[in-house]
């Protein structure tokens, strides 16, 4: 399979009252023609940012992407200018969103909002637009399109909103789609539902997909290909079985244990101790020392690295450095 | 009718009744009538007078008197005019109104343009500016300021006329008319505008800014939209439909004159018209000025939120 | 949003080690506030022109002085002087002390007054809300000049002695303001029941008192602040209007509003604009600082920037 | 057999809807349509359900928190909604709550040993000069250290504040504590920690539990007894071991087939249901679950399903079990 995007050293910084914030430090990571990656982390570990600085969205002022490149389709999106920038935004690169209750204007109908993109970027003329709008709705799996179309956002459940942003995301056929934890505010139920819809279309399609989450169930549903990570910094990446059933970096495995999983209940539930790192007070280290029960001299003065351990997976740990270096 | 409404309705009736007694016992608590201050008048006529014109009756029964005739929709006779209080109102309102929708006009027009683009650049310089400028129409003494811009303007430069609506002895008509009135509007509306400005353009620019935190502009920019677009569509929609509130709180003050400006621009609007009668204590006047306001302040805020009740899909069919 | 709450530890970092205090901390982010402070400072200068300025003036005397009537601005009387041929500079000065002093003291008793009320009308609701509400809606409905008016004229009818009024000009404007500070008092109120610290509160059986003392009413003083200094500036322009009218304060009791009474005068207005133009710019100066000073107290102490 | 610790018998929740310009009371939202549960000491209960099945308004109707519209609530056989307001205060200390939103549950304005202590002082529980000590002693039962008492809660991450929360129900040595989702704000890695917690917690003190949470495998990992709750009624209830394992109601039996499993590539036989969760304020005649389930037959859309056993326990509403 081909790149559809590679993106390489991007950092992001924000820079706030009290100091400056690294909530994307120096990440690199691609993603093929027709795969699914995703990026797993808790709050505050950047996978939100990365996702917008692939749209262009960081907020400004306070936030910037600082460094690194991000090549779509063989182009810089970092060096483009504003209007081809925009003009490839819900063209070729979508995003849906984690709260399908907000991100739609509560003033304008739904129908309009979704005939917005078709009109900017298919150049649609008004009817041939709303006819278009009318037929991803019934794609969406919302019957009575018509009738969606002429009603505002507040009159339809969080469920029905989210195929509503699914409909417009894939409105314009985007070679990338982005999902913000697109399911984190739905009931379970519904959940099933969107994670079907968004499977079905990528394989209608081909398109590629950047789910974000933190649900490593929906990462194992969903994914081909894992990037898990912390405090700003990928810790472990690889295919999704081989990371799911070998998984390295004692984040990565903390992370899968802690969560209790149906069906395989256990007396006592692992935790990791401990909390995230303030990002102000980050010092060249593994962010991860602290809360890791392998933790060494080395992990509290020396950053690791992110290598390559065999079976088309890599982590930065200082475990497997010393490994390779004794091998 | 539906419950909601007739209750309000109802609680209006009562505040007005209630506003209506405390003004009258107020007015009649203030020294001195229009009859004392005559000096032509012998002591025996101005006894008279007050005989004729109820004035020597306890408050509580010249206030029922007052009510009963309001109620009949008559609401007394102006005795420093000889005029009914109603045609007078009539005569004088629409000059206030003149005043009063020009200068809302433009107020709105420019608190929506300044504080949609000071929300849009904030933290640059010209949203600094403007903030400093907010504040500094905020904190205008009116009359302070309306003297001032007479001085320079009208006294030193000799721009503008000082005051009135027309030159004293004129008789222009038709065009030469309408020019020499809105030379005369000028200064006032100038004022006027200047003193509205500030929180109008601090409640829009907040209100942009909230807007433009909002998840759905986020969306509007991923869909690829023009930043014109995602601005004045998405973002200027969602700014203005609360500010459908401020409509009915205008109320009182586009019918209702302004004491302040038309005094010292000796405008002949409704206002100045209280301002001498408050002077010669021509009660009837008085109370009828006062709780007309009052009636548009209460409408008012019943129309604000009526507005608002329509103007929001999301309260609409809740 | 995503970026907020990437940025939550942050704001857990900006606290210091040890016992903090949420006083120390906003007076902190009050001195980072350039805006804010330039608008402290002002308001500091004026205080301290008005109340410490005139000791040491040549001029404090309300002594008639014909040789030196009406002059212009000059070395010796920098401001000029009046009909009367005394100093305007100092008498600036000593209207400042009258007109800062009932901004002050009716701010202090509004607010006192509203918030007891609004604090008492939306905790215990029922009837004792009910009657305060309507009070307060009646004096909304009337309008506020002509209400001013109306106590001016009473003032006079009372005979009230020139060097009392300013404290009757306080109590006036105080009757017209507290009502607003009363429903935002109460709509605070009312919101605060609803947050779920105040439900957690009823589940751990919490008597009233603390209910009130411990966990409403350190929510309000955050707001009761700003809004105080705010009504400053705007009892300072009421007295202001008042005066000018001949319906506050009247002279010899000199304060800004009725100095500018000499714009009244024909000659004057248009020839002596030294009368009136320093106590006008006087109020801007200090309304305006006043306001900037209360904005940046809101950022500071709005407990919706905070959770 | 011990006494029953708490006892909800047809338990109904009403909320009026008004509407519009009109604000006419146009009809009632069924939060809690006849529920019943009993609760015996030292028990877990789970309460699962989606939004809208009005789990959380269980919770707070059997505290009072809002008054009920139909049937009781026993606590050791008292009947809350009907004790006079101090009586009911004296009673608060015995059942706690734990919120779903650490940040909005704790006084931005109260600083964390006042939050923890200010209820002892109240109940007359503790003298003024012991508070300090004993809360000092709950923080480190519940992972906190001593110098957190004089903070203020902004100072502290969602899952400290959490154990905050915790901390004071848990100084008023309550005998029920019910915890409406108190892990589903947080991350995965704290939520591990509060889970342990909660179990920690009840080995050493005895609590007893209701755990109200949409998260289906922590409700497994910490209850004893679960109950699902589908728009208003419960529609099964059952021992752990039996609901996961044989699920009768076709709603449990889809619910546990949503459940996204942190296995990949793994096969299962899933249940996807169709369409929405209909809205509360106008639930479909018969079950209410039929508009949306796959083996809906014609009796379903009439006829309202008896709440029954259906063996050893295994409570059901369903018309085709």
């Amino acid at each position: 399979m081909n790149n559809l995007m590679r993106i390489d050293g991007l950092s992001t910084h924000f820079f706030t009252e009290d100091g400056e914030v690294k909530a994307v430090d120096d990440v690199s990571f691609r993603v093929r023609e027709g795969e699914t990656v995703c990026i797993v982390g808790e709050s505050g570990c950047g996978k939100s940012v990365t996702a917008m600085s692939i749209m262009g969205l960081v907020e400004s002022p306070g936030g910037k992407v600082t460094s690194g490149s991000i090549e779509f389709q063989g182009e810089d999106l970092l060096q483009l200018d504003k209007h081809t920038l925009r003009s490839m935004r819900g063209h070729e690169l979508a995003m849906i969103f984690q709260e399908p209750m907000s991100s739609l204007n509560p003033v304008i109908k739904i129908g309009e909002q979704i005939m917005e993109p078709l009109r900017v970027h298919l150049k649609l003329n008004k009817k041939e637009a709303r006819a278009k709008a009318i037929e991803l709705i019934s794609q969406v799996g919302i019957s009575r399109p018509e009738q969606i179309a002429d009603s505002y956002p507040h009159e339809l459940s969080g469920g029905m909103l989210q195929r509503i942003m699914i409909a417009i995301a894939i409105s314009c056929g985007p070679k990338l789609l982005i999902a913000d934890e697109p399911t984190t505010a739905l009931d379970v139920t519904i959940q099933a539902q969107i994670l079907d819809m968004l499977r079905q279309f990528k394989a209608d399609s081909g398109m590629s997909i950047l789910l974000i989450t933190h649900d490593l169930g929906v990462v194992a549903e969903m994914a081909d290909y894992v990037i898990v990570m912390y405090s700003g910094k990928i810790v472990e990446e690889g295919e999704v079985v081989e990371l799911f059933s070998n998984p390295k970096h004692p984040y990565t495995r903390g992370l899968l244990k802690s969560k209790p999983v149906i069906n395989q209940r256990q007396e006592e539930l692992y935790s990791i101790p401990g909390q995230v790192p303030n990002p102000l007070e980050l010092a060249p280290s593994c962010y991860f020392h602290d809360r890791c029960e392998h933790c060494m001299p080395v992990c509290r003065s020396k950053q690791p690295v992110l290598q390559d351990v065999g079976n088309g997976q890599k982590v930065s740990c200082w475990l497997y450095e010393e490994a390779l270096i004794h091998a | 009718m539906s419950t909601y409404l007739t209750k309000r309705l109802l609680y209006m009736i009562i505040i007005l009744f209630g506003a209506s007694l405390l003004i009258f016992c107020l007015y009649a608590s203030t020294p001195g009538d229009f009859i004392t201050g005559n000096i032509k008048l012998t002591a025996e006529r101005k006894a008279e007078l007050r005989e004729i014109y109820g004035l020597n009756k306890p408050v509580l029964e010249r206030y029922g008197l007052w009510m009963k005739n309001a109620l009949h929709g008559d609401f007394g006779y102006s005795l420093a005019q000889q005029k009914p209080v109603l045609q007078l109102f009539n005569d004088y309102i629409w000059n206030s109104f003149l005043l009063a929708a020009v200068s809302t006009f433009l107020t709105w027009v420019i608190a929506v343009i300044i504080g949609v683009v000071s929300a849009y650049k904030q933290y640059s310089w010209f949203d600094t500016l403007v903030m400093v400028a907010i504040f500094a129409a905020m904190s205008l003494p009116s009359f302070f300021i309306g003297l001032f811009l007479i001085k320079i303007l009208a006294v030193d430069l000799k721009w503008l006329p000082p005051g009135g609506i027309i030159t004293t002895g004129s008789n222009a008509t038709g065009w030469e008319y309408i020019k020499e009135v809105v030379r005369h509007m000028a200064l006032p509306v100038i004022v006027m505008t200047l003193l509205g400005l500030g929180s109008l353009t601090r409640y829009f620019r907040s209100n942009m800014i909230d807007v433009l935190r909002q998840d759905y502009i986020r969306t509007a920019r991923a869909k690829g939209l023009r930043e014109r677009k995602v601005l004045f569509t998405h973002a200027l929609r969602n700014a203005l439909l609360p500010a459908i509130t401020l409509v009915g709180f205008e109320l009182p003050a586009l019918f209702g004159g302004s004491l302040i400006i038309e005094k010292i621009f000796n405008w002949p609007g409704i206002g100045q018209l209280y301002m001498q009668s408050f002077g010669l204590r021509d009660y009837p006047l008085l109370m009828g000025f006062t709780m007309f306001i009052a009636i548009l302040t209460v409408i008012g805020t019943l129309l604000s939120d009526l507005l608002y009740r329509i103007a929001d899909p999301r309260v609409r069919l809740q | 949003m995503a970026v907020n709450s990437s940025l939550a530890p942050v704001r857990r970092a900006g606290a210091a080690s040890g016992r903090s205090s949420l006083f120390r901390q906003s007076v902190r982010r009050l001195l980072h506030n350039k805006l804010a402070m330039s608008g402290f400072v002002v308001v500091l200068f004026m205080f301290a022109l008005c109340f410490v300025g005139p000791l040491f003036s040549p001029y404090t005397d309300n002594k008639i002085n014909m040789a030196m009537m009406n002059k212009a601005p000059g070395l010796k009387h920098w401001l000029g002087t009046d009909a009367l041929g005394r100093d305007i500079l100092t008498r600036v000065m000593q209207a400042g002390r009258i007109s800062l002093t009932v901004g002050l003291a009716s701010m202090v008793l509004s607010v006192f007054i509203g918030a007891l009320l609004g604090a008492v009308a939306g905790y215990y609701r029922g009837v004792a809300d009910q009657i305060i509400m309507r009070v307060a809606d009646l004096l909304l409905t009337i309008p506020g000049l002509p209400l001013l008016f109306i106590f001016g004229a009473l003032l006079s009818e009372w005979k009230i002695p020139t060097d009392y009024r300013m404290y009757i000009v306080m109590l006036m404007l105080s009757i017209v303001n507290w009502p607003g500070m009363a429903r935002m008092v109460r709509g605070q109120m009312l919101s605060l029941r609803e947050r779920e610290f105040m439900q957690a509160a009823v589940v751990l059986g919490l008597r009233d008192r603390r209910k009130l003392f411990n966990h409403l009413l350190p929510n309000i003083i955050p707001l009761l602040i700003v809004m105080a200094t705010l009504n400053i500036g705007g009892a300072i322009l009421s007295e202001s209007v008042l005066s000018f009218f001949g319906l506050g304060v009247m002279p010899p009791t000199p304060t800004w509003g009725n100095m500018i009474d000499a714009a009244n005068n024909m000659i004057d207005f248009q020839q002596r604009p030294w009368l009136w133009i320093p106590p006008g710019l006087s109020i801007f100066a200090t309304v305006i600082a006043i306001n900037i000073f209360g904005d940046g107290l809101r950022d500071v102490l709005d407990p919706k920037q905070k959770r | 057999m011990p006494e029953t610790l708490l006892e909800v018998n047809h338990l109904k929740k009403y909320f009026p809807i008004t509407k519009g310009l009109l604000n006419r009371t146009v009809g009632q939202v069924k939060a809690v349509d006849d529920i019943s549960i009993r609760l015996q000491p030292g028990e877990t209960f789970g309460l699962v359900g989606e939004s809208g099945s009005g789990k959380s308004t269980v919770g707070r109707t059997i505290l009072r928190l809002t008054e009920k519209t139909a049937g009781e609530v026993k606590f050791k056989g008292v009947d809350i909604h009907t004790l006079p307001p101090e009586e009911l205060r004296g009673l608060r200390p015995k059942m706690q709550l734990i919120f779903q939103d650490p940040y909005s549950s704790l006084n931005p304005r109260v600083r964390v040993g006042d939050a923890i202590g200010e209820a002892l002082l109240d109940h007359g529980l503790c003298s003024r000069s012991d508070v300090r000590d004993l809360v000092l002693e709950t923080l480190e039962s519940c992972g906190l250290s001593s110098y957190h008492i004089d903070r203020f809660p902004h100072e502290f991450s969602g899952g400290q504040r959490q154990r905050i929360g915790i901390a004071r129900a848990l100084i008023l040595n309550p005998e029920l504590i019910i915890a409406d989702e108190p892990v589903s704000a947080l991350d995965v890695s704290i939520q591990a920690q509060i889970i342990n917690l909660f179990s920690k917690l009840q080995q050493s003190r005895g609590l007893t539990y209701l755990f109200i949470s949409h998260d289906l495998s922590v409700v497994e990992h910490l209850c004893t007894t679960i109950g699902v709750m589908y728009l208003g009624s419960m529609v099964e209830t059952a021992s752990r071991d039996e609901l996961f394992r044989h699920p009768l109601h076709p709603y449990t039996k889809a619910l546990l087939s949503a459940v996204p499993i942190p296995i990949p590539k793994l096969k299962r036989e899933r249940i996807v249901l169709k369409g929405d969760i209909p809205s509360p304020a106008n639930p479909p005649s018969g079950c209410k679950f039929h508009t949306r389930c796959p083996f809906a037959e014609e009796v379903c859309r009439s006829q309202v399903p008896v709440f029954r056993d259906a063996g050893g326990g295994h409570f059901v509403a369903c018309h085709l079990v």
